[in-house]
């Protein structure tokens, strides 16, 4: 069985690229322009540079967006639970989210530059900052919903309010959690773009702005193709946890 | 005998959209520590509020309800069967009846052992793999059951424990809450429909009426607990009279 | 750090963008011209003026090298900072910008562009150049019609596919361009010295760094010395730490640097005029506390 | 009873809007940088500027954004919806997602400029894309974990597909659906600042990004201002339809 | 009598985490239209899966199975309570009663109209702007009762429907199907663990017997729908000979 799905997965996978594929060419026929370079272009400057350039840029991005995430589900997870369980707590944050969510975070740069450099700390930070938004309205919402039933069945056997949380919260609002981390996982990707551009000459996201600020676009797709690479594993293991610890969902 | 409950004119009422719905209305009763307590009465006259009530479930309510001196949240040694499971979709047989267990601070041989034990004694040992959502209806019903069994509680609350069971397995069930009642003789308030089943297990029985939910009636009953009593005519004669007692209901409501 | 340290005037942080302008601080850094004055040079790039003016006006960095507007904007919001030296563009040879028509359009003169769309990051040295270039040619720049694409690559972009008549850019996103079939309309090269970019300080690191500061231009004028005795040695670092299309790389020509050298009076009041006219300046900056001397 | 939850409401977004202020005006006094300006400065900017100048960037931006989202839901619900309960199309879609979804849309930004002009239709495009794409995601596992009983219920009474979606699928991601709305409505306002940056002088984005280059602190902050008070109200407008609509979820 | 339904070696397995646990085994069954059919048999033998069978929710079978020679999906006039009710948490008890004739393009007055005679009915119609939450065991019940009452469907499929009701709301009840049932003439198929119902109810009564479930006995008991019936010996005759048979079930399984 899993063999079975693991073998469809891959042949699913396939034709996917294949057809991406597909529709990159002809849409690169179609447009006819240096900015958009048919797949194989892409591919070759994939093949030569994926060893000696992308693999270091990708190392650094990919410790950058981990930790990020981690921090920000480290912080927002238990936030969000915390919000969507206590109403009250939840009446008076609300505003206060309400009132930040919408402002982009990038106008804080200079605040973060002040407070913590111009280093990878400032960078983490600012992508922890915008995920941990994303996983504290999700979290908050899904613990909100909590179905009744369920607390009050673990209630009666008097458990204390963290086993409140192990036991119904958490759980509940488990498979949402992980919907939070896949889309914040794809806004981290796209901060990349924002903070990979100052003060540094690592990361896919620098690779890709930098190529295309030289008009490098073989290179630039590459770097993309890389980026989609790099998204679509640590999809793959976020869905691998879904599979493995809501297995209860509709089994 | 001491009383273990005690519920002095308790009033409960719903808010829902800023309308009111009382729920319960002056209901006082006492129940002595290590009797079987019945509550009967038409459907949505406010049993399982009560229930809910003494369960420290529901802190909504004006009155006094004391369990063994204390109000219901300090009491540690209740255990409740919900009416409708209240099994956790997330957790295996096993772990749904193990998680009170955990919850007592109680691990490791000896909670894997009595969870053991009284899946075996249920009939559910086999299924202690699957979640809640691969049994059928009577099977989550003993999962529940097995669920606060294991606990060894003091006062075990019952709402409609055995509705889903066929007649043989309910008996079965009865038999052995009967078993366990005389081996460590707690306390146990149970709801049920069955008027045959209110009298061969509630020592006391409390007959309710709606609209709102009060208490009409409370009948001594020595029966209780006679295994032999079940045929005989006696029984039937306490069984009838119970049922004119629920037929002489407010018709208001309906 | 202390201004008595000898090692806090050791280390210099430079922001800037991916421009030419970085080449000599990148052959003194090759060169070891740096370390020979025991100085540590750190060159921080950054890929939007935004971010680099945040940066430096959050103390970050030492200096920069920027637009002469943007040292006249941040000195007049009352940061306290000098022009040290002109980075490029002494020369109107240096530096150039240029308007450049797309591959397709109808315009041959300045005077075409009138009613047509250009491309131009607004507030900054290229709206400058393309106010005072229009103006040279006859035109308003009011008659025309200023779309402000701030992306450099995404300025090309637009050009290369007829979405815009013209754009203004520096070099060389001119050369490719040109190599793509546009066409150079009008560019700051003759004439009047219009574009000039320049190295700034803050305050604080003069006064607690000049020394630093000394010996960093002294390792800066020999990297200027290095490149324009043999340009071509130097063009693949050129090619590599600037942006420098492939397609043009092979013959592109590095082209000529100065000296340290301040900026102009009048070359600055004219800026500052402008600036005054768009209601930029929130405070009057004049020339004397603008520039810093005495530093080579 | 919805007077007082309203009263409690103004009472507790007023105290939050002092605290921020509060907070602002010691971060701004302890960072001591004109990139940072007071709350006092900024909100009297905010009150010179508001009717003059921030009205009509506010309008532009509110108008792209609305656009965007509603369009991006019209399209993201359905096929959410659809893939969440067509397990053999989710898993022919999934590797599509899962590639497409971590590459940062920026990248795009070329081609679209080429396909749809500078003009508003491109900007539109792309919020939505990238709106779109959370949505559908969001909704999607929303609906693969609808409770199956459920389903079973309204299929018994031989219900098409249709009333299948209706009844069933789409009440029940309701919840998360306004979720990923709010969520969707904090990117779309975050790509403003992608979009608005070319070929416009018009909206938010722009006039933040502008005073920003043109190093006027107080305007840009007013704008920030005025941009949390836009996220705000739509904010306020969601929060109602999920009271309203979602009253059954533990009423 | 023509038959209205008719199973044929029919056999469902469950399969879950590559585990298959057989449901129901080589049952064949057949009931004449106009017929009360009820099923009786332990916990967790097979009833429901069956049942959802006929109701075409589940296609994953081997065997045929024919309403009135067609496929069970195929048939539009049957109507189906769950054992867990049903209900949409997201609709008041007004518009899941409503949503059958919604769906089955019955709209306007006509709807409303018979909405609210089957809620009257059921008395419940002072609860018609609650949501499931907001109800009692009994009177979730009771709705998802009147959910499919109110389609007159030609084919009643009830899965354990009183079991939450208290002794005379369900006689109530049991006499409204019966009315219906007199005045209609349809085909009903009920699941019970009662045998006094199984036997008030079922002209025809199958014993299941569990692991895998099958059908052991099938009864044709004359004296269904018998309001005079109930109490005499005859009956209890019956009933007692059904609650023989269901002993000897298999007791390997538990
Ligand atoms: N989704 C499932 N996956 C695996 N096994 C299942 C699933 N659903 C039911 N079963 C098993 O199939 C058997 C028959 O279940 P079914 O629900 O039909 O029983 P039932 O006769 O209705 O019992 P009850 O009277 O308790 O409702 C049971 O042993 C049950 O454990
Ligand atoms: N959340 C609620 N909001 C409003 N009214 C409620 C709520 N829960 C229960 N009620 C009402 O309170 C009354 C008592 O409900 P309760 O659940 O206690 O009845 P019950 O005696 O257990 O009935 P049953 O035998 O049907 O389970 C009912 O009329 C019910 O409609
Ligand atoms: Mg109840
Ligand atoms: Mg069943």
């Amino acid at each position: 069985m899993p063999l079975k799905s693991l073998t469809s997965k891959v042949y699913t996978t396939l034709i996917t690229v294949l057809l991406i594929g597909l529709a990159w060419q002809i849409l690169s026929m179609l447009l006819e322009t240096t900015a958009f370079p048919p797949p194989w272009e892409a591919l070759q400057s994939f093949g030569e540079l994926f060893f000696s350039e992308l693999m270091p840029h990708l190392q650094v991005s990919l410790y950058r967006v981990g930790i990020s995430l981690m921090v920000a589900a480290l912080l927002g997870i238990p936030l969000g639970l915390f919000l969507g369980k206590n109403k009250r707590a939840d009446a008076w944050s609300a505003p206060f989210l309400y009132l930040t969510f919408p402002v982009p975070k990038v106008v804080f740069l200079p605040i973060f530059l002040i407070l913590l450099g111009i280093g990878d700390v400032s960078k983490i930070v600012m992508i922890t900052l915008i995920v941990f938004y994303q996983i504290v309205v999700t979290t908050r919402d899904a613990a909100r919903n909590v179905q009744h039933e369920y607390v009050l069945s673990v209630e009666s056997l008097r458990a204390s309010t963290l086993e409140l949380y192990r036991h119904v919260y958490f759980p509940a609002c488990l498979p949402s959690i992980l919907t939070s981390l896949k889309l914040g996982l794809g806004t981290a990707m796209a901060i990349l773009f924002l903070v990979e551009t100052y003060a540094t000459q690592e990361g896919i996201g620098y690779f890709i702005m930098n190529s295309w600020s030289s008009l490098a676009y073989d290179k630039m797709f590459a770097g993309i193709i890389a980026m989609g690479l790099m998204g679509f594993l640590i999809y793959l293991l976020l869905d691998t946890c879904e599979k493995f610890f809501c297995s209860w969902v509709n089994p | 005998m001491k009383n273990y409950l005690t519920i002095e004119s308790l009033n409960v009422v719903y808010a829902q959209n800023g309308q009111l719905t009382p729920a319960l209305k002056d209901v006082s009763l006492t129940l002595p520590q290590g009797q079987i307590g019945a509550i009967i009465g038409p459907s949505g006259c406010g049993k399982s509020t009560l229930l809910n009530v003494v369960a420290g479930l529901n802190k909504n309510y004006q009155g006094k309800v004391l369990l063994k001196g204390a109000p219901p949240q300090a009491n540690n040694e209740v255990a409740l069967i919900l009416q409708e499971y209240g099994l956790l979709p997330w957790k295996t047989v096993w772990d749904n009846v193990r998680l009170g267990l955990q919850i007592k601070g109680i691990a490791g041989t000896q909670a894997a052992q009595r969870t053991e034990e009284i899946l075996k004694q249920l009939g559910l040992l086999h299924l202690r793999k699957r979640f809640p959502i691969q049994l059928s209806g009577g099977q989550r019903q003993r999962v529940a059951i097995a669920r606060s069994m294991v606990l060894h509680p003091e006062l075990l609350l019952m709402d409609e424990p055995f509705s889903s069971l066929d007649a043989l397995t309910r008996e079965e069930m009865q038999d052995l809450v009967l078993k366990v009642w005389q081996e460590t003789g707690l306390t146990i308030l149970i709801i049920t429909h069955n008027i045959e089943e209110a009298v061969f297990l509630g020592q006391k029985i409390f007959v309710m009426s709606p609209c709102p939910g009060i208490i009409t009636q409370e009948i001594n009953n020595p029966l209780a607990g006679d295994y032999e009593a079940r045929g005989k005519m006696e029984f039937l004669e306490v069984c009838n009279a119970l049922r004119l007692s629920l037929r002489g209901r407010c018709q208001a409501c309906l | 750090a202390n201004p008595g340290d000898s090692q806090a005037g050791d280390t210099l942080t430079i922001g800037s963008m991916t421009i030419e302008e970085n080449l000599p601080v990148l052959v003194a850094q090759q060169n070891g011209y740096f370390a020979e004055q025991n100085l540590e040079v750190k060159l921080l790039t950054f890929q939007s003026p935004v971010e680099l003016q945040s940066a430096f006006q959050t103390g970050q960095l030492d200096g920069m090298i920027t637009d002469i507007m943007i040292a006249a904007l941040l000195k007049s919001s009352g940061e306290d900072l000098r022009v040290a030296s002109i980075a490029l563009g002494a020369t109107p040879e240096e530096g150039r910008f240029a308007i450049i028509a797309s591959p397709a359009s109808t315009v041959k003169s300045v005077a075409d562009l009138k009613g047509k769309s250009i491309g131009i990051s607004n507030n900054s040295i290229i709206e400058y150049v393309t106010d005072k270039l229009l103006l040279a040619g006859g035109v308003n720049p009011g008659e025309v019609n200023k779309t402000t694409v701030a992306k450099l690559p995404l300025r090309v972009e637009m050009l290369l596919s007829n979405q815009i008549d013209a754009i203004v850019v520096p070099d060389p996103q001119i050369s490719y361009v040109v190599s793509q079939g546009a066409k150079i309309i009008a560019e700051d090269s003759q004439g009047e010295n219009l574009s000039q970019s320049v190295t700034i300080v803050g305050k604080k690191t003069l006064n607690e760094k000049q020394d630093a500061l000394q010996r960093f231009y002294q390792a800066y004028t020999k990297g200027v010395q290095a490149i324009n005795a043999s340009p071509d040695q130097y063009k693949e670092l050129l090619v590599k730490n600037v942006n420098i299309p492939e397609s043009i790389a092979a013959s592109y020509q590095v082209q000529h640097y100065s000296e340290p050298q301040l900026p102009e009076e009048k070359d600055v009041n004219k800026v500052l005029e402008w600036l005054q006219e768009k209601g930029l300046l929130k405070n009057p900056v004049d020339y004397e506390s603008f520039v810093q001397s005495g530093l080579y």
